[in-house]
């Protein structure tokens, strides 16, 4: 009966990557009737930023990116609404790895430099928030790992603020251009760069706090609630 | 004017959702009640807008498709902007008073709410078929973390099965457009359609099609992809489940009937659309007979959210290869199963939770002698029953029976057993609910009476979708609005 | 002609560490595959001339999912069955 | 044939072989490890079919990196749940834990306030 589901499942499995390949190659037999990299390519300069890849994702595609960092937020409420209030301190999370303490040592310093350079990269070669603040998280977590108790990633307001700050900043960015009559996340003419840039410092920080706080919020808490109408 | 109801209603929602992250429980409900009022009226201003001016294409920061990201600004997306911001406050109210302040977890629920109804709000304005992605993630997360909050082992179960079915239908969708960028270089549906429509590409690659009606037909629960949907919907707190049966898998669907109606002509067929419309057909009667079969309460109504959603489907079939005026009738007809299944299966969840928390039990046995202390909540609750059933002058009724026609006139006489059957089974499970409520149980008499505001909600919910019915003709006259496509 | 060979090693790497994470009966060994993977990923895109992504791809899609699926799988226990003490 | 239409197919393998590790594999974390190479396998499909003339395209590559953080987002999500979910119930697979108890009925219900 088990063998048989399996054989059902590869066939399945291999009937769809079939027919995606076949699909791949019919699509790619013929060019694309838009030319989006050519268009992009004329409004470059009109985003503010020299890096094709930054302009579309703080610029012509910002709403994209703006509901991206809420599901982020998302996933670090629902990590922190389950997190252990009790003690980051816990003995079992320390490891006393002399390996880990030279990794530490070296390498945490190392790779704050690095996410600076990455933050400050964005605007022209490959780089930005988004790797800025994920080398930002793993400094975290290896410092983590090395035993540091790390009190503000307790689930309070410190945590909550930080959590939302880069949300919030995008967000009055986005709305205030509104406000001035102009469409809701349009940069107003000759602040594109700087706005794109504090978006992106302020959100280097935000996406590095959610990610340490969901790898920090081990959820070990016996906080819970019954199904409704059943009894404890 | 219309631009800044634009902004406040895209803003809203976000703004709200870090402003209650930032208070504690009580501090957020307080906050979120000025919220609610903010977005009403913001949605209700929007309608107003567009049913006297017409639609429009509103573009983000300025930029036009396909290099920014449009919003599609229609009669039908104010209807259901103003359709979420209706159920939405009546489930943040009911959430208000239901909800324990004293658990520390509860003041989470508050960003999730906002951050769902902003994920709606995407979903009903998107044009962009990559922004339509990001907010189904936005939705899928979370509700999930709405099923998830504070829960026990069932609870995590539920959502993380709910999650894993989520991530799969997204990511399948995600494919289909991955595959649609790479043959039209566009991310806009409107400028993939304009190129289907002129001939630009030949039609006939239905592949990526059928992967994006696939992960969005699995995000809606349809037959047989529904095993999700019950224990998700059944063990969430009531709120919750309320809003997760009325918009949550509402969203899914729009997006699905919105490729079909676009591009289901051009890379559709005949038999893909029958055998949407079946697996429908079997939902509605499947979930049906399983509704009548459970003994929780509120695993009989998310039983029955199986099947309303089977209804649904049927548009697929009624609107390919037919003419424009039988297709016109079966959109209408779905457009009002959606925004009345919205307001009874809220009011029937709603007024569920009421009926669970009076009692104490979640079983449908225990509910026996309720019929003498609660006339507020089970009376919604049969209420919304009879618009789930089809009885005249319900919402129900105007919905099916223009699906009804719709058949008729199309040829397609088979629908017309699911939609007969689907309302005589609807019938049954709710009167069994019913009976078990007037069985007369004298040795208890420990029910606890829940506040007033609780019951009345429901109850309002539960007559708006009974009075759709009456005024079906000015609600669905918003579909046919003018509207005023972009320059291109 | 040599392009072709080294991408097409690529690929069949990738494919492999792939099968290796799904396949591996060690749950601990198949985080690492999948860390392997993460890596090559990042090479790849380096290959699609997508640097942004390959820095992604190393600092989110290996690095920090890598770190969070091992401790998960630490706190698991390395193989099915029952919890540790 | 390009380069960049090579990795297309890889992603359309790897789709597949996710897809078979994920409706197979029971227990979570594996499952969400097989999310995670299909989804690899779709970005790689956006990219290179995009790229299929052998000139980069930035607005694929954007969208791939949204896709990575959403991704990223989501499997963290699941991590929090699944390992709260091992500690509540011991469990690693969404197997139910046999039939639930039979439940009494409400003869023994008492009065509750609102939290139930």
């Amino acid at each position: 009966m088990r063998a048989l589901s399996v054989v059902t499942m590869t066939a399945v499995c291999l009937a769809f990557a079939g027919l995606l390949g076949l699909a791949v190659w019919h699509i790619a037999g013929s060019p694309a009737p838009v030319n989006l990299p050519g268009l992009l390519a004329e409004n470059l300069d009109a985003s503010g930023v020299e890096h094709p890849i930054t302009a579309v994702l703080l610029n012509f595609r910002s709403y994209d990116t703006l509901l991206e960092i809420g599901v982020l937020v998302i996933a670090g409420i629902a990590g922190i609404s389950m997190a252990k209030t009790t003690s980051l301190e816990d003995p079992d999370l320390r490891t006393s790895d002399s390996l880990l303490y030279a990794l530490q040592r070296w390498f945490v310093p190392l790779m704050l430099v690095l996410a600076g350079y990455l933050l400050w990269a964005g605007s022209d070669r490959p780089g930005g928030a988004f790797q800025a603040g994920a080398v930002l998280a793993a400094s975290g977590v290896m410092m983590r790992l090395g035993g540091i108790p790390m009190d503000f990633l307790r689930p309070g307001v410190l945590l909550r603020l930080g959590l939302a700050l880069g949300f919030t900043v995008f967000l009055l960015v986005a709305v205030a251009s509104a406000l001035a009559g102009e469409a809701f996340l349009a940069y107003p003419a000759g602040f594109a760069k700087p706005l794109i840039l504090v978006i992106e410092t302020v959100l280097t920080f935000s996406i590095a706090m959610v990610l340490l706080a969901l790898f920090v919020s081990a959820p070990v808490n016996r906080a819970q609630e019954p199904e409704e109408g059943e009894h404890e | 004017m219309t631009l800044w109801l634009m902004a406040g209603l895209l803003f809203t929602p976000l703004a709200w959702a870090v402003l209650t992250l930032l208070v504690d429980f009580r501090m957020g409900r307080a906050v979120t009640w000025l919220g609610i009022l903010v977005q009403v009226l913001v949605s209700l201003g929007l309608w107003a807008a567009v049913a006297s001016d017409g639609g429009f294409y509103y573009l983000l920061g300025g930029w036009q498709a396909p290099l920014g990201i449009e919003l599609r600004v229609d009669g039908l997306a104010v209807t259901f902007v103003l359709l979420t911001a209706l159920v939405a406050a009546a489930c943040g109210w009911h959430a208000s008073v239901y909800l324990d302040p004293g658990k520390s977890w509860h003041r989470y629920f508050w960003p999730l709410f906002w951050f769902l109804w902003a994920g709606l709000n995407v979903v009903w304005l998107g044009g962009d078929l990559f922004n339509l992605y990001v907010g189904l993630e936005l939705i899928s997360l979370a509700a999930v973390g709405l099923v998830a909050l504070g829960g026990q082992a069932a609870a995590l179960r539920a959502a993380i099965r709910y999650l894993m079915a989520a991530l799969l239908g997204s990511l399948a969708y995600l494919l289909g457009v991955a595959l649609i960028y790479g043959q039209f270089g566009t991310l806009s549906l409107a400028d993939v359609t304009a190129l289907l429509s002129d001939g630009t590409v030949a039609a006939g690659q239905t592949f990526p099609l059928v992967l994006m009606l696939f992960g969005l037909a699995l995000k809606t629960a349809l037959f047989p992809m529904h095993g999700w949907l019950p224990p998700a919907h059944g063990i969430a707190k009531s709120p919750v489940s309320a809003l997760l049966s009325a918009l949550v898998v509402k969203a899914s669907f729009y997006i699905a009937a919105r490729l079909w109606l676009d591009l289901g002509g051009h890379l559709g067929g005949y038999e893909l659309a029958q055998l949407i419309g079946v697996l429908g057909g079997l939902a509605v009667i499947w979930g049906s007979w399983l509704a009548f079969r459970q003994t929780k309460l509120k695993q009989v109504v998310a039983y029955s959210s199986v099947a309303q959603i089977g209804y649904l489907f049927l548009l697929f079939p009624l609107t390919w290869g037919v003419t424009d005026a039988i297709s016109l009738q079966a959109q209408q007809g779905i457009t009002l199963q959606v925004i009345s299944h919205a307001l009874a299966k809220a009011a029937m969840f709603l007024a569920a939770g009421n009926l669970i928390m009076s009692v104490g039990s979640n079983r449908v046995d225990a509910l026996a002698g309720v019929s003498r202390f609660l006339p507020f909540s089970l009376f919604s609750f049969g209420l919304a029953g009879v618009s789930l059933m089809g009885l005249p002058p319900t919402g129900g009724f105007a919905a099916k029976w223009l699906l009804l026609q719709a058949s008729l006139a199309s040829g397609q006489w088979w629908w017309l057993g699911v939609l007969l059957a689907g309302g005589l089974l609807s019938a049954a499970y709710v009167f069994r609910v019913y009976q078990a409520s007037f069985i007369d149980n004298t040795d208890t008499d420990h029910f606890f009476h829940p506040p007033k505001s609780l019951e009345v909600i429901p109850l309002i919910l539960a007559l708006l979708s009974l009075g759709l019915g009456l005024v079906a003709e000015p609600v669905l006259s918003v579909m046919a609005l003018p509207f005023e496509g972009s320059s291109r | 002609m040599i392009e072709w060979f080294l991408d097409g090693m690529l690929v069949l790497a990738l494919l492999t560490t792939a099968v290796a994470v799904l396949a591996s009966r060690n749950l601990f060994r198949a985080v690492v595959m999948f860390i392997a993977f993460g890596l090559l990923m990042a090479l790849a895109w380096v290959r699609l001339q997508a640097p942004d992504i390959a820095l992604a791809e190393a600092a989110i899609g290996a690095g920090l999912t890598g770190v969070l699926l091992l401790d998960a799988a630490r706190h698991l226990g390395y193989s099915r069955g029952g919890r540790p003490e | 044939m390009t380069i960049h239409l090579l990795y297309a197919f890889a992603g359309v393998a790897l789709c597949g072989i996710g897809l078979f590790g994920f409706i197979r594999l029971d227990h979570l974390l594996r499952k969400l490890m097989a999310f995670n190479l299909m989804g690899s396998g779709v970005f790689l499909v956006m990219v290179g079919l995009a790229q299929r003339g052998g000139q980069p395209d930035p607005v694929p590559q954007a969208l791939v990196l949204t896709g990575i953080v959403v991704a990223v987002a989501a499997t963290a999500l699941a991590v929090v749940l699944i390992r709260r979910y091992y500690h509540l119930s011991g469990q690693i697979t969404l197997a139910e834990p046999g039939r639930e108890p039979v439940k009494k009925p409400a003869a023994d219900a008492h009065r509750e306030g609102p939290t139930e």
